[in-house]
């Protein structure tokens, strides 16, 4: 039960399934690139893909044909413009068709929260006058058994696999997450089993304040030790994002061909090893 | 410095309407150069808040996305994405939310989620995001748009959000309590809700735009005020300080 | 809007009226026992008393007179034993009848989570199999509406005015807790009104964690400076619990005499101000 | 060292029944002692909860009360008590959960809230706390306490927390699927649920104890398995250990 460190490959190939349900998230930050392209690279398909936002990792996901259906709350890349790949999967079913579930941010954030404590949903003041629950049966209604009012609740998410990155694990396989930690913590604990990739594996966390946003050793599956693994994502404290990255993948993503070769060239043809690579090349270009 | 866009004339309006006082609920684009205009203007004390969790933060340049490492690093706390929806935000501590839209009704409905039907849209928007609970959770709503015929439209094709949905008491009958789009800030001028019936009213003119203009660039017919005021233009000194914001934010985001 | 710093004294004159729903939290850690002293000095009134474990503080409030209404979920002095004036009150009416509402833990802790959330009710996991519901009309269960799970239900926590101690505010109001933070921070954002009674006052918060346990100064009332104003509970990094006091309290709370004796000679002819002191000496004790 | 006291007979075997891959929530007095015994003897990588939000701790001297500073000086991590109840306990992550009570009856319910009448009662108790979910939501439940007429009742006064319910399924029937009360640890004997009914059965006797003294320390028939044990005495390690441990916390406790 306790976390074991692995290879990438071998914690995807040992936790990932055709057919998963599976959450990859970190809110800008901290965003499981690497991971992303080792599912890619080893051909899961069928995937339900969860995500608040489905952003460039979730742009190549579905754009290579991993996913059967996405479950998601904003779908786009953030201050630059549409996921091209999304967009072509929803209005052209290419390279399949695409199912959707479609939420609200509190909504989600709300359902990651419930799957962690283990309730079977989510109960919020939601989606008030809102049309999304008029296309998504996974919405309904329910009354405050006090005061009558009506309470929006969706299922909880539990994810047959949570990937996430963050900055530290230490040699017992506890893992430190640090700045913007979205719903990391909620996503992990929500899960069946979890792929954590992290930046760096210290001896113990000496000095860590008492209240740090943390998960411990058998709260996790897997740990992968992956320097630059959240690229162009970012990591607090190691790197910045990647922010000229994210506006090139517009150009990228925008034509079928020149995302495929994106793909074969840098995921298939490519390994985790790459990140730490991409990254000096970002710092120096950065640094210029 | 007579010489602004309507671009910066939008952004400067809206974050005049910002002060001291006010926690607020910054989306990506122009909320977040108006709302870190004010800032460094005539509110040095106002609240920011990103749906990334960050509260009270002082970015030096503004985010591309909404989670940046700039966010966090000069905010005064950082909060766990489930926090900040469930106690801040639905806990009802934002005074003020800023929302845009792909297509927006007069009576502040907004859209962005898809152009078409739903299961077979002509264009994919990204979707909701945080703003349905944004748009009745928060104290009012500044909606903060370009004007346009394909953008200000008599019938809206999703509702996303909700505004005054259809006018009069409608949005309370949701059981939303929160006051909801008191001012719709755009690049020919600013509109506010009608007392009774809730529909937008052309309330005050920005200088060299006129009447036509704004008819022109709107799908309902448009209302004006029996008083409309003439919008105060952009000082020098907030022009300055916005275009030394925007600058300092392509530099840093070009060298990333 | 803004927190405001003022005496002790008159935070309470401000913000506590007789008749009002009041929680003063911490769990057993920074448990805000100067102002609990100073709402007995000031003679309020027909008081509603919520709180998970109403050990000492409640005990002192409860016997002298202040309580109505108690909503707690476990009311003992840990590891010692009974609450006598609780006791007394409940099994005896002295010195005036005590309404209960009673829960467990998980119930009180998601009620307060609810608060802060803005919801009128928390829904969880919680009392199966269990008799309290039959005793509390405010306990209720309502199904999952997406799997038929009978799950519980209790209103939210909404006090009028919550009473907390921490660690540090900053010259411009912020509060910063450390260590066990129990429910304080969900406590204050439930509530209407707030008073944080603070061991240091600091110029600013240099050098804190990006996720540390804060609140704003624009979600706070009103902020106290009190050196020692938890005791004979403790402040991580300030001052150690008065297990001791803990254990004395028993023989004092034992008897009505020796309780008013107490009450009369430390609360009612004490101030604030005393806090220090008396820390001064348990220190000195401690080091003996 | 072949003295020991019935007590140290209890939280020895109490702490012999925790491994290394055990998660506890663990409560104050005797559960605390049992745990930390385990921890500082054949378990060291046992995981110690307490409902403060302190999540593996290893402190060097017993709490007296569930929060104090030593809990959270010495844990991994320490989380807010909304935290520990929602993800933590309700969640599942707890394999065991230690309980006593003042009253219990031969199905592991339990009573830690009143005798007598719950409006009038004869004795008031401090109340669940949290171990109606405990009793719930954990893995299973070791029960720990001293024998006495008393204490193992026919009918409890009142059911705080869930054990067997009524025997058999009753348990599963109010939407649990934790395995319950998996092992009755006495300052006499171990008990255990039978399989189908699932009313305790000695199962093991301390040494030096007969089934009389069982039998006349319990408020229920008593009923012994077919191949009872007899349970192993503590060990010189283990006693010197856990007396360490004690005179620790007593200088400690005393110092304050």
């Amino acid at each position: 039960m306790v976390a074991q460190f692995m290879s990438l490959k071998n914690a995807v190939a040992t936790c990932v399934q055709d057919g998963d349900v599976i959450a990859m998230e970190g809110f800008t930050h901290l965003i499981p690139h690497a991971a992303g392209h080792e599912i890619i690279r080893q051909g899961k398909r069928d995937l339900t893909l969860i995500r608040m936002t489905p952003d460039v990792i979730y742009d190549q996901l579905i754009g290579a044909g991993c996913a059967k259906k996405l479950v998601f709350s904003w779908g786009g890349n953030p201050g630059v413009g549409s996921l091209h790949r999304l967009r072509d999967a929803l209005e052209n079913g290419w390279p399949r068709k695409l199912e959707i579930e479609e939420h609200s941010h509190a909504a989600m954030a709300n359902a990651y929260d419930a799957g962690a404590a283990g309730l079977p949903c989510a109960v919020f003041k939601g989606y008030r006058g809102a049309e999304l629950p008029r296309v998504n049966p996974n919405i309904k209604f329910i009354k405050c058994p006090f005061t009558g009012e009506s309470l929006a609740a969706v299922p909880a998410i539990r994810p047959d696999v949570t990937v996430v990155h963050a900055q530290k694990a230490n040699k017992k396989g506890d893992v430190l997450f640090e700045g913007i930690v979205g719903v990391q913590k909620e996503a992990v604990l929500a899960a069946k089993k979890s792929i954590i990739t992290v930046e760096e594996i210290v001896d113990d966390f000496a000095d860590i304040p008492f209240n740090a946003v943390m998960l411990p050793n058998w709260a996790i599956s897997t740990i992968v030790h992956v320097p630059g693994g959240a690229h162009p994502s970012y990591a607090q404290g190691y790197y910045k994002r990647d922010n000229a990255f994210y506006k090139a993948w517009d150009n990228i993503a925008r034509d079928r061909d020149s995302f495929k070769d994106w793909i074969d060239q840098h995921v298939m043809n490519g390994g985790p090893e790459d990140f730490a690579t991409r990254l000096k090349m970002h710092n120096a270009k950065a640094e210029a | 410095m007579t010489n602004y866009t309507p671009t910066e004339m939008m952004t400067v309006t809206a974050a005049r309407a910002l002060g001291n006082q006010d926690v607020c609920f910054v989306g990506i684009g122009m909320p977040s150069a108006a709302c870190n205009l004010a800032r460094l203007t005539h509110a040095p004390e106002i609240t920011l808040i990103y749906e990334s969790g960050t509260i009270g933060t002082k970015p030096d340049v503004l985010p591309l996305s909404i989670g940046d490492g700039e966010l966090c690093e000069t905010a005064m706390n950082t909060v766990p994405v489930t926090e900040m929806f469930r106690y801040w935000l639905q806990g009802g501590k934002i005074t003020v939310g800023f929302l845009g839209a792909a297509q927006l009704d007069k009576y502040g409905n907004i859209n962005t989620t898809v152009i078409g039907d739903y299961d077979n849209p002509k264009v994919r928007l990204p979707g909701g995001g945080g703003a349905p609970e944004i748009a009745t959770s928060c104290g009012e709503i500044f909606l903060v748009m370009k004007q346009s015929k394909r953008g200000f439209v008599e019938k809206i094709d999703f509702v996303t959000s909700l505004g005054y949905g259809k006018g009069g008491d409608d949005r309370a009958s949701y059981g939303v309590t929160t006051k909801g789009p008191s001012r719709l800030i755009t690049d020919l001028c600013i509109m506010e809700p009608h007392s009774v019936d809730k529909h937008f009213i052309v309330t005050s003119i920005h200088p060299g735009v006129n009447r036509d203009d704004i008819i022109a660039a709107t799908g309902w017919q448009v209302e004006f005020a029996d008083e409309i005021a003439q919008t105060p233009v952009p000082s020098d000194h907030e022009l300055q300080i916005l275009r030394d914001l925007h600058a300092r934010t392509n530099a840093a985001h070009e060298g990333q």
